[in-house]
């Protein structure tokens, strides 16, 4: 099953395209209590150490699909389930050196039965995790 | 003498469902504490939504029958403001309402509770709510499955949207839609405990919600024959069986007065931590099944000696 | 999957012998990293409040099997599994009154690879559970 | 330039395992390491041990295959004081051997280690232990599978128990018995995080296993000839890499010198608190694995000056 925190440490990993490092990528349960719609997601940043890698480049890796920032906000017929883990994928040419870091998330979701004022909710996570190698 | 029905939704397991328990073992433990009824989320519990495999349903129906439960209420939601350039019509409203419909029918529900988006803070159902459940009543009359917006705070029992829902039942004369009461708009005291994922944000924002709207259990009496089920929310019960926040003591004797013989489902909302929404069901069990018998006794008594 | 203590809320319940309660169970994940052949387990006390209900008196529920005191120290064949409940079933005429007990477990646990001084090795366990009706 | 080879024992998962990982969730976060070793304990890993199911057996082949690992060590006991009032003979003790072998074969590992019963508190093995051996080393040869007691703090390589290990294999010429060792017996400070199931009773009475035994790292040259496989256990790696118990720094370069290019298999006996384990076996994977690019880099240098 997952790790309760939103953030897993397993699947924290460089990732690479035709042998050269182009980013990485996090892993990450679903936050929510029920199924979100990548519409209600309006993006998912991410900081590693000082630097912030902001939602609008990164992409969500979810049950062997890649969805874009701009293709979650259109995207009302899949959901991401409860209980279920995603990679969130950035781009980062030469990725991050092997070891410890220490890696935020901020997700902003839409719940429209939140009232107005409270769109979007910020839903935080920070934890140190490893990229291997 | 007809008594309260037992349930457990199984939002009381939030963050531990897919972290330390899947569907069967939650199932499991909300049977274990002898409950009859189970509750689900249509979004969280049902693999695939809303479209699970022929496999998945057999499983469910085959659990729930080795158990001896039966599927109470399935939540539903209605997304209003889908994207952040469409908002729902009444038509795709209705068309949101209808598929849970038909799922709940396949997965052996009595009710479903669509929450719709709102446009206000004080919870005003978006204006669509109305059209979209109007067309979404001959369904629910076929499947025979009762609609039911749930009663949550901050909006209390004697508010304008408590009472256009009141209004529209009367005006249609309908069998196939109630009210739902969630039993946190009678909290009378400041949350210590938490489990519905509060921001800073919004406990800056709101706190006379998290101080307890404290409606007064007598107003059920305004609202009670629309009211065929009950979400026993609570947030704490200590070692001595008492509830930190909701009112039991008073709660229980005034259902028990209006003879109420629905399920109470319980709904866990507080700490999160791992496993201890599994105490904390079967404290809140222990707790009312203790406070019905108590008045139950003492009405035995009272008819012997009357 | 199994509470992370050895004593389970769920499972707590008194037991019923043709009509009449007869005493209660108390389920337990079992406490050690291998499986457990029954005759490495010397007994399993157990207490609720200020009253003990010594080993000897007590039988494990293992996969839909009873097993007494003696007979598990002779079960070699037999194991606990790792990550698998089984029921301390513990005789009490009328069992326990409704509500939230203070419950402890001591099981006695013989490690052939422990060195004889450690024999058998104590595993504690105590919260609070509830008997619901 | 040949090098280690990164494994993994499900050991680490101690707790874990059947409250918030099954097997192949265990295998997969192995395996998310970049490791390619699996060790398991039989009587731990194996459903329905010593008698898994064909289907079960199928299952393990499909997802060790899957995942790119495969099996090194099952570890395996002889539990000599099997009852009160029995001690296993030479033949029992065998019969227990040669079951784990044929199960470590039907799922393909390389390597079983049997963990005898002691006499003593130098952990001193019970004196059937060579005969059991030595009835089962026809069924090893056959197997193809090495025998492998574990060399485990408080026993350090110079000590008469690892001395008894070596002069069977010398006299027996044996290829199928050989020494595994724990790096726990180089833990050279007191052991501040344990997740062996200690209690008072052997914290009181086994304070010296617990400050490390610190076994210089140059002892490794005495037995590294019967080594094919290490257990590289650990307790606790801070955010800065540091490993607060085992000198990696200095052990690393030795393993490296002496050529060894077997595995090293996590053994994280830390904090048992749930998840905890899953990084702290990555930690030690970065550690290990920057220490032994080091040590190449150096090397490589050498050779290109020398
Ligand atoms: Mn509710
Ligand atoms: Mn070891």
């Amino acid at each position: 099953m997952a790790e309760r925190t939103t953030i897993q440490s397993s699947g924290f990993a460089n990732v690479s395209h035709e042998g050269t490092i182009t980013g990485f990528r996090v892993r990450l349960r679903q936050p929510n209590y029920r199924g979100l719609r990548l519409s209600l997601i309006e993006g998912i940043d991410v900081t590693v150490g000082d630097t912030t890698y902001p939602a609008e480049s990164n992409c969500l890796m979810l049950d062997g699909a890649a969805y874009t920032h701009a293709q979650m906000a259109e995207e009302i017929a899949t959901r991401w389930p409860v209980g279920v883990c995603a990679d969130v994928h950035v781009p980062a040419p030469g990725g991050l050196q092997p070891g410890v870091h220490d890696v935020a998330v901020t997700l902003r979701l839409r719940h429209p039965y939140f009232p107005p004022q409270f769109q979007p909710v910020f839903v935080r996570d920070q934890r140190h995790i490893t990229i291997i190698r | 003498m007809s008594g309260f029905q037992y349930g457990v939704s199984l939002y009381s397991y939030t963050d531990d469902f897919g972290t330390v328990m899947d569907l069967e073992e939650a199932l499991e433990h909300a049977a274990d504490t002898g409950a009859t009824g189970i509750e689900i989320l249509g979004e969280t519990h049902v693999a695939a939504y809303p479209e699970p495999s022929s496999a998945w349903v057999d499983h469910w129906h085959a659990t729930i029958d080795r158990l001896g439960m039966r599927p109470t209420n399935m939540a539903s939601w209605v997304d209003t403001r889908v994207t952040l350039t469409h908002t729902m019509t009444e038509e795709e409203g209705a068309a949101q309402i209808m598929q849970d419909l038909r799922l709940a029918h396949r997965l052996g529900f009595a009710f479903i509770r669509p929450k719709f988006g709102v446009v206000d803070e004080e919870l005003t159902p978006h204006p669509i709510w109305r059209g979209a459940v109007a067309r979404a009543l001959d369904l629910a009359a076929q499947l025979d499955i009762v609609i039911l917006p749930e009663i949550h705070a901050p909006t209390p029992i004697r508010h304008p949207v408590t009472e256009g829902y009141v209004d529209f039942i009367q005006k249609t004369g309908t069998k196939h839609f109630g009210l739902m009461i969630d039993t946190g708009i009678f909290q009378d005291r400041p949350l210590t405990h938490w489990g519905g994922g509060i921001t800073d944000e919004i406990r800056k924002g709101a706190l006379s919600f998290l101080n307890g709207i404290a409606v007064p259990v007598e107003h059920l009496i305004d609202v009670i024959q629309y009211v065929p089920f009950i979400q026993a929310k609570f947030h704490h019960i200590d070692e001595t069986l008492h509830d930190h926040h909701i009112p039991w003591d008073r709660l229980v004797p005034m259902l028990k007065k209006l003879n109420y013989n629905g399920f109470l489902s319980s709904e866990y909302e507080g700490e999160r931590a791992p496993w201890v929404a599994i105490e904390q069901v079967r404290r809140q069990h222990c707790l009312i099944r203790k406070l019905e018998a108590e008045y139950d006794a003492a009405h035995a008594q009272e008819n012997a000696h009357g």
